[in-house]
């Protein structure tokens, strides 16, 4: 049990999909079965693991996919170093991963219940996995309303999953861009997310929030889903701390008495508040 | 009783080292005395805080934990092993000893870190009791005292007004550790020095009273002002163990190293997208703060601070974490006691 | 006669008529006091604790009594300027010594503030000269300094180094840069270093390594000094900075006298000097290409 | 080609004198030492200090240094910048423990295809004398990515 717990394990790149300008869909294989075995044990929505390649380092991304597939998916922008070298790479080509880290949405405590997810651009990732999980076990939960918006048309991530889930009878969708953001042929709303969002039907008993996007997409929701009907302990969103360990050693994510990489990234609205300097 | 003569610590090295320990102690090399390697000849100072701490040679600055060889697209992972040969340290403080039991709680609070481990494991201490304080030290204020080391192997013990080290096994670690220099240990009654007196400069509870309702206080922009936002602080703090990880390579090869790094540097939390949730001096200083007395207290029931007085002695402006807490106690006094003012 | 009263006496006025939102200068420490001696080769950076002194920022008159002013004020002011917390209090006063007077002629030959940004509460010695712009601040350093100083033991370690086989000279920078921890206590001390992000930061490329290995602190330490090639005004704040000692006015002496001999460049003597890198003369020396 | 105990000497060239200069030699077939590796870039104004610390990290023997001649610059003054900046750094260079026997500049215009060739076999004979640079070499990154790498023969890349 004294392993390297830096060590990463490989994984080929099986799809690359781009979804928006300079944001990427990496769908990747394990390259050893023990490894896919080791990593679905653990692996519940809202965990995030360490995608790096040798060389360039190792960036920090929410696992973007559900459990039950036999790959992860990850969705990025460019904005380093290593984003940089994984969008350099091809299908085909092996890249690291560590992970599943951190805890995951409390996503049994939601049967029956329903839920709301709210999405801003390249939020929407950390959601999509929760969205999927929910929808491969649909029977399981009440209502499933989506939310997302961003800046512009060529701006929503994952156009292919959403036209999908448009033509679900059992996923209420509405998507938005921001004014201006829209093209001559789009069928969708026009608006911020937190107008749009106005417009939801008022929480059932039970139901939950989800939410993750831009500081101000979710700063300017949360008002808004108070007065839905959504307390503070039923919202939940993810943090994206910067970290290098993943591991709670190397003190980056730190912020109050909370490691985000160990205590979260998910959190209630409610623990949210009490961390000192929260983005929000 | 066992005991040295103070004047043979040398010998004690040299005797560990015959039986296959690697030695290290504080040093001196160009007039600055460092916890490093000893070699034979080299004279094991005693009466300087060395400028690091006993924390190197458990967590090195610089460290390898992964290694990978190209190989067309893609990478051949080599395994990586902790170096972590047998080795004594002598002559660690209190404090420093102290600080161990912050590293061992964050390197293994959950995922367990097989170099620090491995080293840890490897590794005897012998610490030092303190014969003299300074102005910076202030162990007595954060929990700690200069004559005793719990968590050390074993412990040396000034007696006879310096002249000889009482040796104390403490564990059986020490015990084997005093086994193989018994040829260098006498017997025989020593009179243990009085300890130094170590001032005790703040309340810790006071301050620790305050931090936990003071995150917003203007007291952190004023006390952070002198910070120039360098890392001389936290990294001769025996307990403060932020590390990055950068990746260097070669023609042929990657080598994936874990370097220290530090809360106060404007980098360390900066996020790609140029985001920084920490962006000033004040909020770095503030962290800094929070971690030794609040953060780490509250989640390890440890505090990251052993009063070593290092960052005092080594900060380009003269702060240091005691005058900040002092200032803090200070601050918290009035709402200590039934607030003035206030009519009851 | 002390020099205190008047140095509080100008800092006091210059915040009570408004032109100036911070007095940066220097206190006595609360702690106070020398302490004990301090063992040779202790943990002590050896100016670091400035004889009790640290710096003082003063924003309102009333506290302008607690600024002092003697030979243990020795820690360089000018290097706050590159806080955004301090420029946000611009225009601003700075007690300078003759070392921080040369530190902010060369800023201002840098354009590093605007003019009327800064005034100065100059020493000579411990001899207080009075609130100066920094014109004013240049002929003082030029009237103290009329010939280039440089300390002698530096030259003669310097020349005992000359005198080395090159192997020998890099075995003996090897075991110094080996010490470096790069906790960047030289960066932060030092008033010109000022980039908003130096280049050991930048990673796309990695250009300096950030390890403390040998090849990082080494490409560091030639980086560091050599960015202060023909700027550094010889204040020595990086040096007493370094926690591990490492002889770093061996460097920063060595480019100051290669900048005088080659280039007839003094750093910090000229609010209106040009940069030494970043100009250049179609007479410089030649002698070394083929 | 590579054997072992063969220097590796790089060469910083700009675009528009050395490297059309070492052109010519190649186009004239002209003999000259094959250990040498030829960095273009736009001007010697664009030759940083961190190229050459970076070639001597690497494992260089040597570095050369070469552009337009004074006067010449396809773009006016970059040598003139350049020739400030390096007679600063060799001699910081110098005192670290990189002597001129590792590190040289020269000027070589776009005719000089003879002088190319002459230097880089004279480069390469007082680097040989010297013998390499390996164990002395103050910038050399000693970090072994696979344990072999060390002792391994040095790869072609």
């Amino acid at each position: 049990m004294n392993g390297n717990i830096y060590q990463p394990v490989e994984m080929r790149i099986e799809r690359a999909k781009d979804e928006a300008p300079e944001v990427r869909t990496l769908r990747l294989a394990f390259a050893h079965a023990p490894d896919r075995e080791a990593f679905f044990r653990r692996y519940r929505v809202g965990m995030f693991g360490l995608y790096g390649v040798p060389g360039e380092g190792e960036s920090t991304f929410c696992v973007a996919s559900p459990p039950g597939r036999d790959y992860i998916e990850c969705t990025f922008r460019r904005a380093g170093r290593v984003t940089a070298a994984l969008l350099d790479r091809e299908v085909g080509h092996p890249v690291t991963f560590r992970g599943p880290y951190g805890n995951h949405f409390p996503i049994e405590s939601w049967r029956g219940k329903d839920l709301l997810f709210v999405a801003g651009g390249i939020g929407l990732p950390p959601l999509r996995s929760v969205i999927w999980n929910i929808l491969d076990r649909r029977a399981e939960f009440g209502r499933v309303a989506v939310v997302y918006g961003a800046r512009t048309v060529a701006d929503l991530v994952y156009k292919d999953e959403l036209a999908g889930w448009a033509g679900r009878s059992d996923v209420e969708l509405v998507t938005t861009v921001d004014p201006g953001g829209e093209t001559p042929d789009w069928k969708g709303r026009v608006g911020f997310v937190p107008t749009v969002l106005k417009e939801m039907p008022a929480a059932a008993p039970g139901a939950a929030a989800l939410v993750c996007g831009p500081p101000i997409m979710i700063r300017l929701s949360l008002p808004v889903l108070s007065g839905l009907g959504f307390r503070p302990t039923a919202i939940y969103s993810t943090l994206e701390n910067r970290m290098k360990c993943g591991v709670g050693k190397c003190g980056r994510c730190n912020v109050g008495g909370v490691y985000v990489c160990k205590d979260g990234p998910v959190f209630t609205l409610e623990e949210i508040q009490r961390l000192p300097q929260a983005d929000l | 009783m066992k005991s040295l003569s103070a004047d043979r610590l040398q010998d004690l090295a040299a005797a560990l080292s015959a039986a296959g320990y690697r030695v290290v102690a504080p040093v001196e090399a160009d007039g600055v005395v460092r916890f490093a390697p000893w070699s034979p000849g080299a004279a094991i100072r005693t009466d300087a805080v060395p400028v690091n701490s006993l924390k190197d040679v458990f967590f090195p600055p610089s460290e390898a934990i992964g290694r990978w060889r190209r190989s067309g697209d893609g990478f051949d992972a080599i395994e990586t092993r902790p170096e972590a040969p047998k080795t004594a340290a002598l002559a660690a403080r209190p404090c420093d000893v102290a600080a161990l039991a912050m590293l061992d709680a964050v390197f293994n609070w959950d995922f367990r870190d097989s170099f620090y481990d491995a080293r840890r494991a490897a590794t005897v201490v012998a610490a030092l009791a303190c014969s003299e304080a300074d102005e910076e030290c202030f162990c007595t204020s954060v929990g700690g005292r200069p004559d005793a080391a719990p968590g050390a192997d074993a412990l040396l013990r000034p007696a006879d007004g310096g002249r000889t080290l009482i040796v104390e096994p403490l564990t059986d670690q020490g015990r084997d550790l005093a086994a193989a220099a018994s040829g260098v240990l006498q017997d025989g009654a020593a009179a243990p020095d009085a300890p130094p007196e170590v001032r005790r400069r703040f309340d810790i509870g006071r301050v620790g009273a305050w931090l936990a309702g003071n995150f917003d206080s203007p007291l952190w922009k004023e006390l952070s002002l002198p910070c120039l936002g360098c890392a001389a602080c936290a990294y001769a703090c025996p307990a403060c163990h932020c590390f990055d990880i950068q990746d260097e390579s070669g023609p042929n090869g990657v080598v994936r190293l874990r370097n220290w790094d530090a809360c106060g540097l404007g980098l360390f939390t900066l996020h790609a997208s140029g985001h920084n949730p920490r962006p000033d001096q004040a909020s770095r200083w503030r962290q800094r703060v929070m971690h030794k007395l609040a953060y780490a207290p509250e989640r390890f029931k440890v505090a990251a601070c052993t009063g070593c007085g290092r960052c005092g002695r080594v900060c380009p402006r003269g702060m240091s974490l005691a005058d900040t807490a002092e200032r803090i106690a200070a601050a918290a006094a009035p709402a200590a006691g039934p607030a003035a003012g206030v009519p009851a | 006669m002390s020099p205190t009263p008047s140095l509080r006496e100008d800092a006091a006025r210059l915040l009570r008529e408004g032109r100036v939102k911070l007095v940066i200068g220097y206190r006595a420490h609360a702690g106070g006091g020398q302490g004990p001696a301090v063992p040779e080769g202790a943990c002590r950076a050896p100016l670091a604790g400035g004889g009790g002194r640290r710096p003082a920022f003063i924003e309102e008159a009333h506290r302008a009594g607690e600024l002092v002013f003697d030979g243990a004020c020795s820690q360089n002011l000018a290097a706050y300027l590159k806080k955004p917390e301090v420029r946000a209090r611009m225009p601003l006063a700075i007690v300078a010594s003759e070392a921080v007077g040369r530190s902010l002629v060369s800023l201002a030959a840098e354009s590093q503030f605007a003019q009327g940004a800064l005034l100065a509460l100059a020493f000579r010695g411990e001899r207080y000269e009075g609130v100066k712009e920094v014109e004013e601040l240049a002929a003082l350093a030029r009237e103290a300094a009329p010939e280039p100083r440089r300390d002698p033991d530096i030259g003669r370690r310097l020349a005992e180094l000359a005198a080395w086989p090159a192997q020998r000279r890099a075995e003996w920078w090897s075991a110094r840069f080996s010490r470096c921890t790069r906790c960047y206590a030289c960066r932060a001390a030092c008033p010109g270093c000022y980039c908003q992000r130096c280049v050991t930061e930048r990673n796309v490329p990695q250009w300096v390594s950030t390890a403390a290995l040998g090849h990082g602190n080494y490409a560091w330490n030639m980086i560091r000094a050599f960015h202060q090639a023909g700027r550094c005004t010889l204040c020595g704040a990086c040096a007493s900075a370094c926690p591990q000692g490492l002889p770093l006015m061996l460097l920063n002496t060595f480019l100051a006298a290669q900048a005088a001999e080659q280039f007839d460049v003094e750093a910090g003597l000229d609010p209106a000097a040009k940069p030494l890198i970043g100009t250049w003369d179609p007479e410089d020396d030649n002698s070394f290409f083929t | 080609m590579s054997q072992a105990g063969a220097p590796r000497i790089t060469a910083f060239v700009c675009n528009w004198c050395t490297y059309a200069g070492a052109d010519l030699a190649g186009t004239s077939r002209l003999q000259y030492a094959p250990e040498v590796r030829i960095v273009k870039l736009p001007c010697t104004g664009r030759i940083s200090p961190l190229f050459i610390l970076k070639a001597f990290e690497g494992g260089a023997d040597a570095v050369l240094v070469s552009g337009c001649h004074p006067g010449d610059c396809h773009y006016t003054s970059g040598n003139y910048h350049a020739r400030r900046r390096w007679g600063l750094l060799r001699k910081l260079l110098d005192l670290t423990g990189i002597d001129s026997r590792r590190l040289q500049f020269s000027w070589i215009s776009a005719a000089e295809g003879q002088k190319f060739a002459d230097l880089i076999n004279d480069l390469t004979a007082k680097v040989r004398e010297a013998g390499p640079f390996a164990g002395a070499n103050p910038a050399r990154k000693r970090l072994a990515p696979a344990p072999e790498e060390a002792q391994g023969p040095r790869r072609e890349s």
